[in-house]
């Protein structure tokens, strides 16, 4: 009875998502006069960065990049709330199988080359797809990668937390320093450069490194915590 | 035949708005605590499918500027939509991974992960 | 001029990034510097309203990019006026948990003073902002720092409540996005000033609907009528101050969400209607669940919900005096349903259910801590000394200035039952006999500072109301002029 | 035109892995049925000209939500109905194995 009226209720939520994305339209332009072309041309000519997305994330919208990065920091620190236990055994994971030695060095011989992937990425956010959040997830999969293939692999909390920590400084110092020089949160205090050089987009690149090793620290200290939970 | 082609480019609102009913249905009638957790996911992936082909300009290019092409800015598909995606994505996992938890933890509690069987509190 | 509104988010987001390290060498630092944060955030918030009053709304860019480009932040006084109050609660919220868990180690104490630091400043975050994805952002931080202080105790069922409010705030945040989508797919922007310009250009039956989103999704959070059922188990298993954080912050955030959208974003003549509809519905159900309840906490909780609604019947009203009214409510609410919860805690300290009766003859034991509470009580049934009682009158004068007879009735009788279930409870806390087994707790010197001063404020209110009508007064006008807000905005020379 | 066969095999599947995974009463092949949805979702995110997102949705939807929610089956049940009498015998008879 519930399940019959939750599918009713559902269809007619269908039908009428797909009348309106209908009269929307697909693949062609919505609207007459955007932000959509602020932003290409602002990217292009006072930025100079290539990747728009990355200056739409990092620069037009960056307060909106630093209240995620505090998302994911906020569900770091509930997360250990939530589990929390008077100490981390490390060493027993009985949560895990074993793993065969093909796997294990196999692992070791993945590892180094995942995070320079993801260093590579990072660095390059504002050329090439990727940036902060991509290399940062593209490291924390490495790490992942070593606390499940090995029993014992462990990683310190506490450097986790550092690593973390002076990344947000680093990310907020930057915004603050436009903040005093220009008189605006996150304006862009260094030369521009020249469009598609790795030296370009002032700021940009630098505070993407910055959320590149947050989001990592982060979400390798979310993976390290919820592996470790076990009665 | 040109004509059914057309239709075919709406089953991405199709697929997406799917997705996300497949995934509301599940969070709703399923028992399991993970079960609800996982409508969920699916949902949000239902979301970000339909903001992306919001985005999305029939013959674009990916919006960036590539050396040679700089002048291609009207071909561009809407750079927007993919960025608040971005921040969708993470967040959400941020969320899955904080309900991943209580679910552990009401596991730990109770020794079941069925719902109707957790209910100390009224539902 | 002490600083700018982006500093209303940023101070205390460094903060929350420095606390780790600090807290590794000077382990008391977890617990200051919240308190030095919010004391600065209140500092910088009281002298901007200052300087409002001479110059006008403060409209501040992000990145340097103008208004439609960039993410911009709005301190007018209506924005300023909730911020103020907000960050002034989470101070009083952080005096009275000071000394919260000290005697077990510093690890739950440090994630507890973070995340309700970030609770208040995703608040702040979400009445500041101009911009409807960046709310979303501030919506989601509010959102997990409310799971995990919800699940802060390990009880056997914080969990399940924070899992409640966890199912509800996701369904929430997936259709928030459909609606802000939908927006954008229309009018190709974001920000809420230019939606609102552009808004005539819109299509009716999308506006419908995506307000439809908006409100499911914003009602959530507000503890809209059909909506609510996280709201009460969370209250009762969260600890005690959080209650009142979620009352008097959380909640207000939600409510100057969904009064922005109807006010000034949308302009569909329908949706006061809809909103003065839920608002009745919220209303006389949560109030009437509350006479049932046999807790202490759910009776609190309902009866928050229920004030929810009223303040939603005065905005619906759609007059300035309705949006004066319905401010004034919201300014009472915040004061005294803080007490209520923070004396309400002491009354049933260390009990497992919190039943009601075991309040029975503390009058006795905890004579400040009751007197407290009892002033709490009378003052939001309405009577005559007390701040409460000028909220109700400007609503109902509001209601009869529109000629709305059948909802001052209603309000009335409802009323009745309001001050039946809250008179039970001062009965029983004087007249009862105590029970041998339980015991009293006197309330800590921090605590009892927190909830003093909120005392004082609602006597002082209730002497002399002018003290807050004036900038009152200015924060209704300034939600009705919508003009103004969109000329504030889009023309501003940065 | 080769784009939009692939596309909508692409989107056939993706459904077919939700529907499998919400009827699935093994989480943990429902866990991985979901893994496959992300996959798909990235490489249409790709067709769809959005090369950062897919990277994303690839990182955190393939590897790490699904780690996520394997290390959280692991630490609870594997299967829907625990009490359905086949599935606790089964665990039982594991747990006496152990």
């Amino acid at each position: 009875m519930k399940k019959a009226i939750i599918l009713i209720s559902l269809t007619i939520l269908g039908v009428y998502l797909i009348d309106i994305f209908t009269g929307i339209g697909f693949g062609t332009a919505h609207f007459a006069s955007g932000v959509k072309d602020a932003y290409l041309i602002g990217s292009k000519e006072t930025l100079k960065v290539s990747n728009v997305v990355t200056s739409i994330v990092v620069n037009f919208r960056g307060f909106d990049t630093l209240g995620e990065v505090t998302v994911l920091f906020l569900a770091s620190m509930a997360l250990g709330g939530i589990l929390y236990k008077k100490r981390h055994d490390v060493g027993e994971r009985s949560v895990l199988f074993p793993s065969t030695r093909i796997v294990m060095s196999g692992a070791k011989l993945l590892f180094p080359s995942i995070v320079l992937l993801g260093a590579y990425v990072f660095i390059h956010g504002h050329l090439s797809p990727g940036g902060g959040f991509q290399g940062g997830t593209i490291i924390a999969t490495g790490f992942l990668l070593m606390l499940i293939t090995y029993r014992n692999y462990s990683v310190s909390h506490q450097r986790l937390s550092y690593i973390e920590s002076s990344a947000g400084i680093i990310f907020i110092g930057i915004g603050l320093a436009g903040y005093f020089i220009n008189g605006s949160f996150l304006s862009n205090v260094l030369p521009a450069g020249k469009l598609n050089d790795l030296f370009s987009g002032g700021v940009i690149g630098i505070i993407y490194v910055a959320v590149g090793f947050k989001v990592a620290a982060e979400l390798t200290g979310i993976i390290y915590t919820v592996l470790h939970e076990k009665d | 035949m040109e004509k059914y082609l057309e239709i075919l480019n709406y089953t991405i609102y199709g697929a997406a708005i799917l997705l996300l009913l497949i995934g509301l249905y599940g969070a709703l009638t399923k028992k399991s605590l993970i079960k609800i957790v996982l409508g969920l996911s699916i949902m949000d992936s239902g979301v970000h499918l339909l903001m992306i082909a919001i985005g999305y300009l029939k013959n674009g290019t990916a919006p960036i500027f590539s050396p040679g092409h700089e002048n291609e800015m009207s071909k561009m598909v809407d750079p927007v939509p993919q960025a608040l995606v971005l921040t969708a994505i993470v967040i959400g996992f941020g969320v899955t991974a904080v309900a991943l938890a209580l679910v552990i933890r009401l596991y730990k509690h109770h020794n079941t992960l069925r719902i109707d069987e957790i209910k100390n509190l009224k539902w | 001029m002490v600083g700018t509104p982006v500093l209303f988010i940023v101070i205390p987001l460094l903060a929350a990034f420095i606390i780790p390290l600090t807290g590794m060498v000077w382990k008391n630092s977890i617990r200051i510097i919240p308190g030095i944060v919010l004391s600065y955030m209140l500092v910088l918030s009281v002298s901007l309203l200052w300087h409002i009053t001479e110059t006008g709304t403060v409209v501040e860019v992000i990145a340097g990019w103008k208004p439609p480009i960039g993410i911009n932040l709005v301190f007018s006084p209506f924005s300023g006026f909730l911020a103020t109050l907000m960050i002034f609660l989470g101070l009083l919220v952080w005096a009275y948990s000071y000394k919260f868990k000290r005697s077990i180690d510093s690890e739950p104490a440090l994630k507890y003073f973070i995340l309700l630091m970030l609770l208040v400043t995703g608040s702040v975050g979400i009445v500041l902002t101009g911009d409807i994805f960046n709310m979303f952002v501030f919506i989601e931080i509010v959102g997990i720092s409310g799971y995990g202080l919800t699940s802060f105790y390990t009880r056997r069922d914080s969990a399940e409540a924070a899992f409640k409010y966890l199912f509800m705030g996701s369904i929430a945040s997936t259709f928030l996005l459909l609606a802000i989508m939908i927006i954008y797919s229309q009018l190709g922007t974001l920000n809420i000033a230019e939606i609102a310009d552009k808004m005539p250009m819109m299509d009716n039956k999308l506006k419908v609907i995506s307000l439809i989103f908006f409100i499911l999704a914003i009602g959530i959070e507000a503890e809209v009528f059909p909506l609510n059922g996280w709201a009460p188990d969370v209250y009762t298993q969260a600890p005690g101050p959080i209650g009142a954080a979620f009352a008097g912050i959380v909640v207000k955030s939600a409510i100057y969400a969904s009064v922005r959208l109807v006010y000034t974003m949308f302009d569909l003549s329908g949706a006061l209607d809809l909103f003065m509809i839920l608002g009745l519905f919220t209303f006389i159900i949560a109030e009437s669940t509350a006479l049932r309840q046999e807790r202490l906490k759910r009776m609190l909780a309902y009866s928050s919900i229920g004030q929810m609604g009223l303040v939603m019947i005065a905005f619906g009203i759609g007059t300035k005096e309705g949006v004066f009214a319905a401010l004034f409510l919201i300014f009472n609410h915040a004061i005294i349903k803080s007490l209520l919860f923070f004396s309400g805690s002491y009354l049933v300290y260390n009990k497992k259910n919190k039943y009601i009766k075991h309040v029975n003859g503390m009058g006795k034991y905890l004579p400040i801590t009751s007197v407290l509470f009892t002033i709490g009580a009378f003052a939001i049934i309405g009577l005559p000394p007390f701040a409460g009682f000028w909220s109700k009158l400007a609503i109902l004068s509001a209601a009869a200035d529109s000629k709305m007879i059948v909802l001052i009735a209603v309000i009335l009788i409802v009323s009745i039952l309001e001050a039946v279930y809250y008179l039970r409870v001062i009965n029983r806390i004087y007249f009862f006999p105590k029970k041998e087994s339980t015991e009293a707790q006197k309330p800590t010197i921090n605590a009892l500072i927190a909830m003093i001063s909120l005392g004082i404020i609602i006597i002082v209110i209730g002497f002399y109301p002018d003290l807050i009508t004036g900038i009152l007064d200015r924060a209704a006008t300034d939600l009705m002029d919508k003009t103004g807000y969109i000329k504030d905005i889009l023309t501003i020379n940065n | 035109m080769i784009y939009l066969i692939l596309t909508f095999i692409l989107i056939l599947l993706m459904i077919g892995a939700a529907i499998y995974a919400i009827w699935q009463k093994d989480l943990l092949y429902a866990v991985i049925a979901s893994g496959i949805i992300s996959l798909f979702l990235s490489i249409l995110f790709v067709i769809l000209q959005a090369p950062d997102v897919a990277l994303t949705e690839a990182a955190i939807g393939v590897a790490l939500t699904t780690i996520i929610f394997i290390i959280a089956i692991r630490n609870t049940v594997r299967y829907e109905d625990e009490h359905d009498k086949k599935v606790k015998k089964k665990e039982q008879l594991k747990s006496a194995e152990q």
